[in-house]
């Protein structure tokens, strides 16, 4: 038996001398490394700088709708804004977002293997990304595209003249980072497992991944062929898309949503994970009902993929096609139902606490019940009719996308930082930026609902004065919400310098990643762990603290 | 080193992780230092190849849907449009293809019984059909130029509204006639698509051959031979769909 | 403890003489070496050439089927026979060639998931076009 | 008073007194259907939200740490599972059936009413009335009265959004689509096109005007072409030749229009169809994949010799047709010599 063990002091602690970080030096140790934490990084700082400038065509969309008339800039322009904007915020931020971050760097750890099963085809995918997003840079830089993120044909293909095919090609290859993501998690899940990690030991932020790594494998590959046909449209005038030549333009919409409605749960499923975990560790308390959390993720991956046509209700479809997607559309939202109340039971008889992820995932489920229960709204046919192509839509999906989603990303590199990076964040600060993101985004984007009810279409760059109140709250509280992201950028920068060191388990938390040092050694394990705690076992922890206590005595 | 009592342990290598403390390393050549045993990479691997072809499923399967949908709108001018393509070279191109899976298979057990002149044979067989099927296509495709086939700018309907003398085809009206195009449309994504599989698994069967020389392949490491295999027997899985499909939707 | 043992500064050490024991200090070898009770696993299987060319076989008389078929007037049938041949031949070579007869269920689970859901897709998108004629607005 | 706060918030403050809207006009028979399901649904919505708020803000106080130093670990309960498995499964039926319900009661015409069509193009709506007033970026009809609209698109897909009436339906390139109303309140409303389409999507809006049906009456009268759809489309037709086939004598080579619209057609194929606006402008384009029983299919189609004005005109005349008398008339009296006006603009005087 091993002696030396301590209860990581934090006061006196230092950064453990050998890490992942420090391993080996220069960019080309960066550039070519297979270790699955590195890959993480090099996401995380791409998918920032992605979603900054996401946010900067977020802030001209704002400020061109601060005012009814379409005065600051072309309507060309402002389409050509809001389609960059779902662009880099879908393909390059969102989707990418948790999965190839913290998925990337926690999972291999959380089921106690050394790396993901492929870690070539790991870096492979960052590349592929990187590809993509560059290919979206081109497209920008060349005079951008206006087709709207969901490639409508026939307009994509045969009345624009702008940068179509660059941008389907860069779509093209972030599908298939995306898709090499899922695999590579799929194939570690089932096969990396340490001895003793059974399916129900595994932390839920691992089976919500698992469940959105499926979606990816099935779902992704219909959009690549769906937009390959777009760019051939193009090229050759193929005409299976275009109504002049007998092609039929709803093929495209049913080819597109079969993949992205899939891949708004593929957006979304992670982030429960990241919910799961926080929500558990602030609270000292195992998951309420751990299986039906865990089986409702597997239910959205299959449910998932039967609703894609409630994108469509106006558009064409078939009544009895409506009819059945409308159904199951109803039945798809009850698993999210479940989770929401199981994480409000493990609040019960825990012991929370307040820290900035908490904050986090405080207003992520406040914010996805409204943005998901308005998502009921859409589902239900006869509401559609008048809710489609206006501003409640925006409002729905910024509900679950930025509320939801992109709250869950915070809380989860709030949480994860100390295990990232060894440090901590000045939590003053960090409490101060999750309540302003909040302030700022109930400013932003609840005025959507109202304006939206109204009548005001999406995808405007003009509108009737009357609408502009409710513009203008939303302007300000986009600027707001700038703020409050802008935050995190700079004290989370600040603090890889000057931050506290964190030590190993800050939060007292019991995933296997907890147990190692923070930054994690290259190799995670030095020996391959050994599972026979469950996930949440707080009861092992506990024991566990108290023999190393003795150890150190 | 611990004394095994699980049955599986007999059936399979222990783990190695005591090794490692104690610094021994007796891991074959090629296992990767995350997996614990051999037999854990090869697991991994073959079921990462299997979750590839998922998705190539579902990549086929949007052209196959888009088939489906103009095969029940426009089958008359489907029918005439598949008329006009070689059945011969399509028959041939298919024995082509299903023996050039019979050789990878083939190749997939030498490498396996550890005989390298024979998985070497088998890959240069598979590489040769391959080539062939490719040439054939590639006959097939200048035809279609020739005939403007093709469909775009060039795409000429006159060979259904007016069949040539000596063709058993009756004349279409000119609305059905130019419904063929789409026909083509689909004919070229989905073989070209197809193709580009082929080219693209001929490249990576000529770097095998070449590594194979070394030996690499016979001495207990199948695996990537095992994989190629998947991939190449399901790309002929996919023309064993697409043949039917495309030349013979009504012959008689 | 081998597994978490770490220094004051919170950095990873092994120590020599590590028997294989859990956090708690159950032995190993009470618990499975990794991925060896895997209920997915199973032994790699060496199929003979004579099955592969007995399946080549197959797969012939298959093609040759399917031409002979195009030529014989159905009607409505001739579709469905060479959809059958091929899913016929398609199967063997998945069965065989592709070894997943001998695979893990997990495989065989891979394979049908991915017949699955290209199946929800063709499926779902032509109920909407087969019922487009119901009410006519 | 204004001098004491900025100007930029003053002017803000009085716009949000005189210009501010919570709630759209409700100005058809459907629109407080839809406006009942709206409520209910945030009713919804401010139940489960007060619910988990509820139950994460008690539960979060009461067991804070300071409070509740040590957790007690639960494993979760069956029955809780189910019931909020079933409740919310419950209530999301329910919205199922009450919108499928108010889905089809906004889509499904009542047979009486009005026809206008409509042709969206980048970036413009076109509306045609049955007596001739064509119209752009603009409708007029009458209040009280079932309207229904026959929409088609010539290029990409529109939608038509009339935001106070609570309907919207997409436009789509190659097919009609409908959607109708029953307006209430006199008035002018806002008509957006919802559906992306192209640079100048915004700009594709423009003005429903409600007129009490006395006004609407004069509004008819004064803005009338002079010619009706149907007349044009008796030009266009003997213009294209199609009285040549379809003159309802015994010897045409093609089937008698008369009383076609509406009936139940046996295809050569055995199964039925039936004449629809939509499949008449299709049998059109397409004659070939609708040839009726008895037929040869030597129809030639007229794709891209008519525009969607043009059918739309063809199809008002075919509906015409209600007894062999007008179609003989139109061999008798159209000289094969007229003009051929194809396209609507050369229609309109
Ligand atoms: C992360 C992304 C995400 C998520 C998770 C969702 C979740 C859901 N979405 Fe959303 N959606 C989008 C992103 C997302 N959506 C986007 C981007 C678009 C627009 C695309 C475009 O056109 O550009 C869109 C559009 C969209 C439409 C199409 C609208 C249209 O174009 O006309 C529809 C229609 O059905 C819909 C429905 C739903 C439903 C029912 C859910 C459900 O899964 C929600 C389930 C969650 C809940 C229901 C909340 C939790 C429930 C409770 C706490 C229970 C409360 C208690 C009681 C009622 C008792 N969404
Ligand atoms: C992950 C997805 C995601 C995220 C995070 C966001 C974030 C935001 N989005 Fe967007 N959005 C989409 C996905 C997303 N969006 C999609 C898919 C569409 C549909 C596109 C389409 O129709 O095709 C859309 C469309 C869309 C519209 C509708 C446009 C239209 O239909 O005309 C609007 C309008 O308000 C909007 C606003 C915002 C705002 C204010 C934010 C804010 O949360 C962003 C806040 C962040 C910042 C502001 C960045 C940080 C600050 C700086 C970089 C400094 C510079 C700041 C300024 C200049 C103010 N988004
Ligand atoms: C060469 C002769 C010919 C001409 C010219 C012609 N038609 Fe026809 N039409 C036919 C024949 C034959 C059919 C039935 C077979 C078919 O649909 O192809 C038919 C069918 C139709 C039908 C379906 C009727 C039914 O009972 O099923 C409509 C509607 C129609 N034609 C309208 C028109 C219009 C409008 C034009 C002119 C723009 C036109 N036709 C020109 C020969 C003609
Ligand atoms: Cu027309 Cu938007
Ligand atoms: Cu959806």
């Amino acid at each position: 038996m091993s002696t030396i063990v301590s209860l990581p002091d934090q006061s006196t602690a230092t950064l453990p001398k050998r890490n992942y970080l420090n391993n080996e030096h220069g960019l080309m140790s960066w550039l070519l490394t297979g270790d699955h934490k590195r890959i993480a990084m090099l996401y995380l700082v791409s998918i920032t700088f992605f979603f900054f400038l996401g946010g900067f065509f977020a802030g001209m969309i704002r400020l061109e709708l601060l005012t009814p008339a379409g005065d600051l800039m072309a309507a060309d322009t402002y389409n050509k804004m809001f389609t960059m904007h779902g662009i880099v915020m879908i393909f390059l931020f969102l989707v990418p977002s948790v999965p190839a971050t913290l998925g990337n760097f926690l999972i291999p750890i959380m089921i106690g293997a050394k790396d993901l099963a492929f870690p070539k085809i790991n870096l492979l995918s960052w590349y592929l990304y990187m590809i993509g997003g560059t290919f979206v840079l081109a497209s920008l830089v060349l005079g951008g595209v206006d087709t709207g993120w969901t490639f409508t044909t026939p307009l994509s293909t045969h009345y624009l003249n702008t940068h179509v095919i660059t941008t389907a090609t860069a779509i093209f290859i972030a599908g298939f980072s995306s898709i090499f993501t899922g695999l590579n998690f799929i194939v570690t899940v089932h096969r990396m497992r340490a001895p003793g990690m059974t399916w129900f030991k595994m932390p839920l932020f691992v089976w919500s991944n698992y469940a959105a790594a499926i979606m990816m494998v099935l779902g992704t590959p219909v959009l690549a062929i769906a937009i390959t046909l777009v760019a051939l449209e193009r090229l050759v005038g193929i005409g299976v898309f275009d109504p002049a030549k007998g092609g039929d333009p709803l093929l495209f919409q049913h080819l597109f949503w079969f993949y992205s409605h899939p891949a708004v749960y593929i957006m979304i499923l992670p982030g429960f994970g990241v919910i799961s975990e926080v929500i558990s560790t602030f609270s000292r308390k195992r998951v309420f009902g751990y299986t039906a959390v865990a089986f409702s993720s597997v239910a959205i991956a299959l449910f998932g993929f039967f609703v894609w046509a409630h994108h469509m209700f106006i558009m064409g479809v078939s009544n009895y096609s409506v009819l059945v997607f409308s159904l199951l559309t109803m039945l798809v939202a009850v698993p999210s139902a479940i989770k929401i109340f199981n994480w409000s039971f493990t609040l019960q008889k825990g012991s929370v606490t307040f820290e900035t992820p908490m904050l986090y995932a405080f207003g992520f489920i406040g914010l996805f019940t409204i943005g998901g229960l308005t998502g009921v709204f859409l589902g239900s046919l006869g509401m559609d009719i008048h809710l489609t192509e206006t501003y409640f839509i925006v409002a729905h999906f910024h509900f679950v996308m930025v509320g939801g989603m992109l709250m869950a990303f915070l809380a989860g590199v709030h949480f994860w930082w100390p295990k990232m990076t060894g440090r901590m964040y000045p939590e003053s600060v960090s409490k101060l930026a999750a309540i302003i993101t909040f302030i700022g985004f109930i400013l932003t984007f609840f005025p959507q609902f109202v304006v939206g009810y109204l009548g005001m279409p999406r995808r405007y760059h003009a509108y009737p004065a009357e609408f502009q109140v409710l513009n203008v709250l939303s302007t300000a509280g986009a600027t707001v919400l700038g703020v409050g992201y802008l935050l995190p950028l700079l004290y989370l920068g600040w603090s890889l310098k000057y931050g506290a060191i964190a030590g190993n388990n800050p939060w007292q938390a019991t995933g296997l990643e907890w147990q190692i040092q923070s930054p994690p050694l290259t190799e995670n394990f030095l020996v391959t762990p050994i599972v026979e705690q469950e996930a949440y076992d707080y009861e092992w922890l506990a024991r566990k603290t108290a023999r190393e206590a003795q150890h150190v005595a | 080193m611990s004394v095994s009592t699980t049955i599986s342990e007999l059936t399979h290598p222990p783990s190695p992780e005591v090794e490692h403390s104690t610094g021994v390393h007796d891991h074959p050549f090629y296992q990767k230092h995350h997996f614990e045993t051999a037999e854990q990479q090869r697991e991994a691997a073959s079921f990462g190849m299997w979750l590839f072809l998922l998705t190539e499923i579902m990549f086929f399967g949007g052209l196959f849907m888009a088939y489906l949908l103009y095969r029940n709108w426009y089958y008359d001018a489907f029918v005439a449009a598949s008329n006009t393509i070689s059945m011969p070279l399509g028959l041939i191109n298919t024995i082509v293809l299903i023996s050039s899976s019979f050789t990878m298979a083939m190749a997939v057990w030498s490498a396996e019984v550890r005989n390298k002149k024979f998985l070497q044979i088998s890959l240069l067989a598979t590489v040769v059909l391959g080539f062939a099927f490719l040439g054939i296509k590639t006959g097939e495709y200048s035809d279609k130029f020739r005939e403007h086939h093709v469909p775009g700018a060039a795409f000429d309907i006159r060979d259904f509204t007016t069949p040539p003398a000596g063709s058993k085809e009756k004349p279409l009206p000119i609305d059905v006639a130019e419904k063929t195009q789409i026909f083509f449309s689909l004919y070229f994504a989905m073989t070209g698509v197809h193709a580009v599989h082929m080219i693209i698994g001929i490249a990576i069967l000529i770097v095998l051959l070449w590594k194979s020389n070394s030996g690499a392949y016979t001495s207990g490491y199948v695996q990537p031979i095992e994989n190629f295999g998947l991939y190449w027997h399901f790309v002929d899985i996919v023309w064993i769909f697409l043949f039917p499909l495309l030349y013979l939707i009504n012959r008689h | 403890m081998s597994d978490y043992t770490s220094n004051r500064n919170g950095e990873q050490v092994t120590s020599q003489n590590l028997t294989p024991v859990t956090a708690s200090g159950q032995n190993l070898n009470a618990i499975d070496a990794p991925n060896v009770n895997n209920p997915e696993h199973v032994a790699h299987h060496i199929v003979s050439p004579v099955m592969y060319l007995s399946i080549f076989g197959v797969l012939m008389i298959g093609t040759l089927a399917t031409v002979g078929f195009a030529y014989v007037p159905l009607g409505r049938l001739n579709a469905p026979v060479a959809i059958a041949i091929a899913c016929t031949k398609a199967v063997f070579v998945v069965l065989f060639f592709m070894h997943v007869k001998y695979s893990s269920r997990l495989v065989k689970l891979t394979v049908a998931s991915g017949f699955f859901t290209f199946l929800i897709l063709v499926f779902m998108s032509l109920s909407d076009y087969v019922s487009r004629a119901w009410g006519q607005w | 008073m204004s001098h004491f706060i900025s100007p930029v918030l003053w002017q803000f403050l009085t716009k949000w007194m005189t210009t501010f809207a919570l709630w759209p006009q409700e100005a058809s028979t459907i629109a407080p259907w839809t406006d009942a399901l709206y409520l209910f649904l945030w009713a919804m919505t401010i139940f489960g939200l007060v619910l988990v708020g509820a139950l994460l803000f008690t539960f979060a106080f009461k067991y804070r740490a300071e409070k509740h130093p040590v957790a007690i670990q639960v494993e979760g309960s069956t029955l809780l599972e189910a019931t909020w498995t079933i409740i919310p499964l419950g209530i999301f039926l329910f919205v199922f059936v009450w919108g499928a319900w108010l889905y089809f009661r906004i889509y499904n015409p009542p047979a009486n009413a009005m026809q206008i069509y409509i042709v969206g193009k980048q970036w413009m709506w076109k509306a045609e009335h049955p007596g001739g007033q064509h119209e752009i970026n603009a409708l007029h009809v009458p209040t009280g009265r079932p309207v229904q609209l026959t929409m088609i698109s010539q290029d990409v897909f529109h939608s038509y959004s009339i935001p106070a009436f609570r309907v919207k339906r997409e436009v789509i390139p190659g097919r009609y689509s409908t959607v109708w109303f029953n307006a209430t309140q006199p008035g002018t409303y806002h008509l957006f096109c919802t559906q992306y389409c192209g640079t100048l999507h915004s700009g594709m809006i423009g003005e429903i005007v409600a007129m009490t049906p006395d006004d609407y009456q004069k509004w008819t009268e004064t803005s009338t072409s002079g010619t009706s759809l149907a007349q044009n489309g008796e030009r266009i037709f003997s213009s294209l030749g199609c009285n040549s086939c379809h003159n309802g004598t015994a010897a045409a080579r093609g089937p008698n229009l008369s009383g076609l619209y509406g009936a139940k057609i046996t295809m050569d194929d055995g199964s039925t169809q039936i004449a629809t606006s939509g499949w008449l402008r299709d049998t059109i384009l397409n004659p070939s994949q609708h040839v009726p029983a008895g037929y040869k299919p030597i129809m030639p189609t007229y794709q891209g010799q008519v525009s969607e004005e043009g059918l739309i005109d063809l199809v008002e005349y075919i509906k015409t047709l209600k007894s062999n008398y007008r179609n003989q008339q139109t061999l008798v009296t159209a000289k094969s010599s007229d003009a051929a006006p194809t396209t609507p603009e050369m229609v309109k005087p």
